[in-house]
């Protein structure tokens, strides 16, 4: 049985979660920059 | 159809409120003409007005958003045709010769070069590679397609770009000749031809 | 004359003109003269890794005479042409890639025993060698046709053609490499062979739906 | 339901409520796996705390495929019955599926280093996730390299399908390599022989992915559509 080895579980966690989030707040943002851009121009 | 007589099934072209779009712009709305037999229809309109657009559709490389184009008594349209477009689809390390070869093998018709040479005074350029030709020679080595292959309809963009006054009268004689067989032409022009067109489409505006 | 012959024909004429395959076998033999160079020149190293690296430039080869095969077209205007022909696209594509694996895929096959000998090769595996390369030759231009067309519209699209095209040169280079070692030549080769004959199969196909697109 | 969603006015109206719902089921999924997963969830008798790491490993690995598999199904849509919807749901998915392809590939590099000793393997699972992970970039590459959006979706949908049928074909050729150059020493648990007390936390994660996937490309989708009123409004505007 290895031991310890928590930096690799808590390494590989902090890269899922940061890539995940990064992804999600890229993909908000977009979509905020362009739904704004849509209502201006629809007013 | 083989030899220089009439086509036996004599093929006219019908379009039926087409529009075309380039994107999200329309450059042909609803448009409907008939080309039967031994017409000549000349396409006018302005620089980007969507002349190349309007025979590029007929040639069925773009698919018309809306409406229909029917080539009646073909069955298949794209072996009924010719287009010459603002390309001369010429291969700079090619001679002449080469050229009307390849285009007999790429039609599916016997080779003719010496007759098509002749036609379109080419024959002293024969042997030449097509990258030393002159823009007018050019273009005539692009127009002797017409003559290897006898196809009845012909799709011609802007024909007489870079030829002199010779090349212009063989062009004219050309469509005159095919016409009398039964050909329909439908030609691009920004000035005219020389034959009288049979009639005139304007686009855009 | 068929338009199947006849585009054969004209595209080893141009090709010939345009230089033949000087240009790729001596850019192939280039690559693997720098195998050695980044090893070192300890002989049990390269008796030991140096054959497969073979791939590794018949695959950069190829992927350096890819771009301009169906790009020329496009821009001359010859594509429009090819649409015009009785002979369905697909049948035009594949005598393209027919005559380039006639004028650049088989010189380079065939220069591939010179190189796998100097890298240490054993002279017995040779032949296999270049049989292999054929073959893998071949699946490399029919998956290469495919990005050659997607990428016909693309100006210097010489990188993004490497990219879209390398995921498809895994499996020939897989089993390549395992004719290039020794390991289970002759599996390998009809396996090998397989993906020539899908990649020609296919490769086509693909190829002439991306081509009909470009020439909207 | 598909046929139902396939106008873009019903898509927008359906996913302005959607997205935020799926967005919110992921938060609660992954909320609930992670302490579950990191924390609650048993040691390996092997692998020790290590395998922890299968719980965002192995749903990276399954959805970067899945993404795939349905980029090739809205590809093959968009393809056949040019439908402009399918196509931007391809391309919604691409930048997805390649994250996810990527921290499964890094993730596995951290999972290899203790358990394998090495923090890169060139096993069948992992090469064939490399090659996924080329398949993607090379997707995105060429959808941004055409200018014309209609001809480069129909570009991207033909090497998306022919992508999806080059990757069982990679797998393949991996395995059968990997067995070639190394006899099957490397020990790895996660696969068949799973404990069911790593199941529950195992699916709750996939199912936070699956979730956070669907917000991510309808957000993805509806800013692509706004991005096309915008210009085709900007498009009109200019020739007025």
């Amino acid at each position: 049985m290895i031991e310890g080895g928590w930096t690799f579980v808590f390494g590989a966690y902090g890269v899922t979660f940061g890539g995940l989030g990064v992804l999600a707040a890229v993909v908000a943002l977009r979509l905020r920059h362009w739904a704004k851009r849509a209502k201006a121009l629809q007013l | 159809m083989s030899g220089s007589g009439p086509f036996q099934d004599k093929p006219s072209l019908r379009v039926e409120s087409l529009t075309l779009k380039r994107g999200e712009r329309i450059l042909v709305r609803d448009l409907s003409f008939v080309a039967a037999p031994g017409a000549f229809v000349e396409v006018r309109g302005g620089n980007g007005a969507g002349k190349t657009t309007l025979l590029r559709a007929l040639a069925g490389f773009l698919k018309p958003s809306a409406g229909r184009i029917v080539f009646d008594g073909a069955e298949e349209p794209s072996l009924t045709m010719h287009y010459v477009g603002h390309l001369n689809a010429l291969k700079g390390g090619a001679s002449v010769r080469a050229h009307l070869r390849y285009w007999a093998g790429l039609f599916g018709v016997a080779e003719r070069d010496d007759e098509a040479l002749s036609r379109l005074s080419l024959a002293a350029q024969a042997d030449l590679p097509a990258r030393v030709l002159s823009q007018g020679q050019a273009r005539r080595l692009a127009l002797s397609r017409l003559v290897i292959a006898k196809r009845p309809v012909w799709l011609l963009d802007e024909p007489a770009a870079a030829l002199d006054a010779q090349g212009r009268a063989v062009l004219a004689a050309l469509i005159e000749a095919h016409r009398a067989d039964g050909g329909v032409v439908v030609a691009a022009v920004h000035e005219a031809l020389g034959p009288a067109p049979s009639q005139t489409l304007t686009v855009g505006v | 004359m068929s338009a199947f012959v006849a585009t054969f024909k004209r595209d080893v004429a141009l090709m010939w003109t345009g230089g033949g395959a000087l240009a790729p076998v001596g850019y192939f033999l280039g690559a693997t003269m720098l195998v050695p160079l980044a090893m070192g020149p300890d002989r049990a190293l390269l008796e030991a890794a140096g054959p497969p690296l073979v791939w590794i430039a018949a695959a950069l080869a190829v992927l350096a005479t890819l771009e301009r095969l169906f790009q020329a077209d496009l821009e001359d205007g010859s594509l429009e042409q090819m649409l015009l022909s009785p002979a369905p696209l697909e049948m035009l594509v594949l005598a393209k890639g027919l005559a380039m694996w006639c004028v650049v895929g088989l010189p380079i096959a065939l220069a591939g025993a010179p190189a796998a000998i100097a890298l240490q090769a054993p002279i017995e595996l040779v032949p296999a060698i270049v049989l292999s390369l054929a073959l893998g030759m071949a699946a490399f231009i029919g998956v290469g046709l495919v990005g050659a067309a997607l990428t016909a519209g693309v100006k210097r699209g010489g990188v993004l053609i490497a990219l879209i095209v390398l995921p498809f040169f895994a499996p020939p280079i897989i089993f390549g490499s395992a004719v290039a070692v020794g390991d289970a030549v002759a599996a390998a080769l009809s396996i090998l062979a397989g993906c020539a004959l899908g990649a020609t199969a296919l490769g086509p196909i693909a190829a002439a739906g991306a081509l009909r697109l470009q020439a909207e | 339901m598909l046929t139902y969603l396939s106008n873009p006015q019903r898509f927008m109206a359906f996913s302005a409520w959607a997205a935020p719902l799926f967005f919110a089921a992921a938060v609660i999924a992954l909320g609930v796996g992670l302490p579950w997963s990191l924390v609650f969830s048993p040691a390996d008798y092997q692998q020790g705390e290590t395998v922890r790491i299968m719980y965002v490993h192995v749903p990276a690995a399954w959805w970067s495929m899945g993404v795939f598999a349905f980029m090739a199904a809205a590809s093959f849509v968009g393809l056949v019955w040019r439908h402009a919807l399918a196509d931007v749901a391809a391309r919604a998915a691409a930048p997805i599926g390649a994250t996810l392809a990527g921290l499964c590939l890094i993730t596995g590099s951290l999972w290899g280093a203790p358990t394998w000793g090495t923090w890169w393997e060139w096993d069948g699972r992992m090469t064939s996730m490399l090659v996924l992970f080329v398949t993607y970039l090379g997707y995105i590459a060429l959808w941004s390299a055409i200018e014309d959006e209609e001809k480069a979706a129909r570009l991207a949908a033909i090497l998306c399908l022919v992508g999806a049928i080059n990757l069982p074909i990679v797998h393949f050729s991996v395995e059968w390599w990997s067995t070639l150059h190394q006899p099957a020493s490397i020990v790895r648990s996660g696969g068949s022989a799973i404990h069911p007390s790593m199941l529950g936390p195992l699916l709750t994660m996939a199912a936070g992915y699956l979730f956070l996937f669907g917000a991510l490309v309808m957000m993805n989708m509806r800013a692509a559509i706004f991005r096309r009123r915008v210009e085709s409004a900007r498009a009109r505007g200019g020739e007025a």
